[in-house]
């Protein structure tokens, strides 16, 4: 149950080794790093949580619908815990003899794994505010207490 | 807990789970729910909303799952399942 | 004149670290790797040649052009010189707050280096032939010596 | 090495670059030549090709660069320029 879900560091280089065959010379990553602001507010930390095991189910369904579509390797991790500015928060690596293979499945992945995959960021604000990020909503709401 | 009508001839127990705002919102993790059978996904919704302290606050159609797959408010839930209700997901 | 080309194997985490801003979480990257077939031979090693003036500075023309049409930052190197198997080639990483810009980016750099920058690969086969790669023929021709 | 017509009124001088497997079919990375002005990239090609052991086998329609851009062979080469022939790309 831990194939997908990770609360150490990701490791870009272990996974892109993972994937990479002798016949999959095209390698596409998408990285998501955690970035120091939301909507404008100064952001020093996060955490994020996940219902686990829907999340690796999911996941996995991601993964086999696109190597079903495409002749690709594909290789998948999101981290979850406390994060830092910086830190990778998720990793998509595609490998494939084909080159537009492996864009257009890392883009399906990280995309189906963004609508799909029940994962949630709590941010810790410089101004002490903390909030569950809601991606639906164009700007923050009004700062929501913790266990509110 | 258990929380439902108690009146129902033939009825299902399903474990609700309940992640983020919305486990804040409870102040729980999860809701063991018995209710007439049948029953669907918005069923739940309906008893979690008017039986749960602060879940009055979910909203009109939120994202909900069924044995830890996307479903929707019109499907079927039976004896024995898991359901979950999921804030907006922010993953990636 | 090295802002592009390099003898070194190429390390992706640094080329990552070069464009992954605080506003730019989106990192989109792609690496060719040396593969150990080509047209169903066997390839032991290869060696990457190139005119390297031109390299440069039609690298640096695709990179002003993806930065001028995406909001992106761009890193991208190529690999010259020997060459094992599984060795990255070539390396592009697009960094950007918006993931469709990333991806774009990304895609649009590596086309753009196969078809425009002058680089050259000769393959050293198991059977003992040598021969420079014309991605334009569909299948390799008949062995040609080295020198020849 | 200087290749080319000597009776011209006006000339010019190029130094033309071969790689991969064009300098191995010239035996050579790069010539000096001295054509008509004016001249196009065609015309050097021209001369190579009549004038350059081995580089009888250049293609008809080679890549070219001028001044370490991309050039068709209709482009015009000025006196000085960096004339270059570019076997098949295999980069990436």
């Amino acid at each position: 149950m831990s194939a997908f879900l990770t609360h150490e560091p990701i490791d870009l280089a272990a996974l892109i080794r993972r994937v990479s065959g002798a016949d999959r010379g095209g390698i596409a990553t998408f990285l998501g790093l955690v970035r120091n602001h939301q909507d404008g507010r100064a952001v020093l930390r996060l955490e994020y949580s996940s219902y686990e095991a829907m999340a690796e189910a999911e996941s996995a369904r991601i993964v086999a619908e696109a190597t079903g579509r495409w002749p690709v390797a594909i290789a998948l991790e999101h981290r979850l815990g406390a994060l830092e500015i910086g830190d990778a928060a998720v990793a998509v690596v595609a490998a494939s003899a084909h080159r537009a293979a492996a864009f257009e499945a890392c883009r399906y992945v990280i995309e189906e794994v963004k609508r799909r995959v029940p994962v949630w960021k709590k941010e810790f604000y410089a101004d002490g505010s903390v909030e569950w990020v809601d991606p639906t909503r164009m700007a923050a709401p009004i700062v929501t207490a913790p266990g509110q | 807990m258990t929380v439902g009508p108690s009146t129902s001839a033939r009825t299902l127990t399903l474990k609700v789970l309940l992640f983020a705002t919305y486990a804040e919102q409870a102040g729980r993790e999860s809701v063991v729910l018995t209710l007439p059978d049948p029953a669907t996904v918005a069923d739940v919704l309906h008893h979690l909303r008017s039986s749960v302290p602060g879940l009055d606050r979910l909203p009109i159609q939120p994202l909900a799952a069924v044995n830890q797959a996307h479903a929707r408010l019109t499907a079927p839930v039976r004896d024995g399942d898991e359901v979950a209700f999921l804030p907006p997901l922010a993953g990636g």
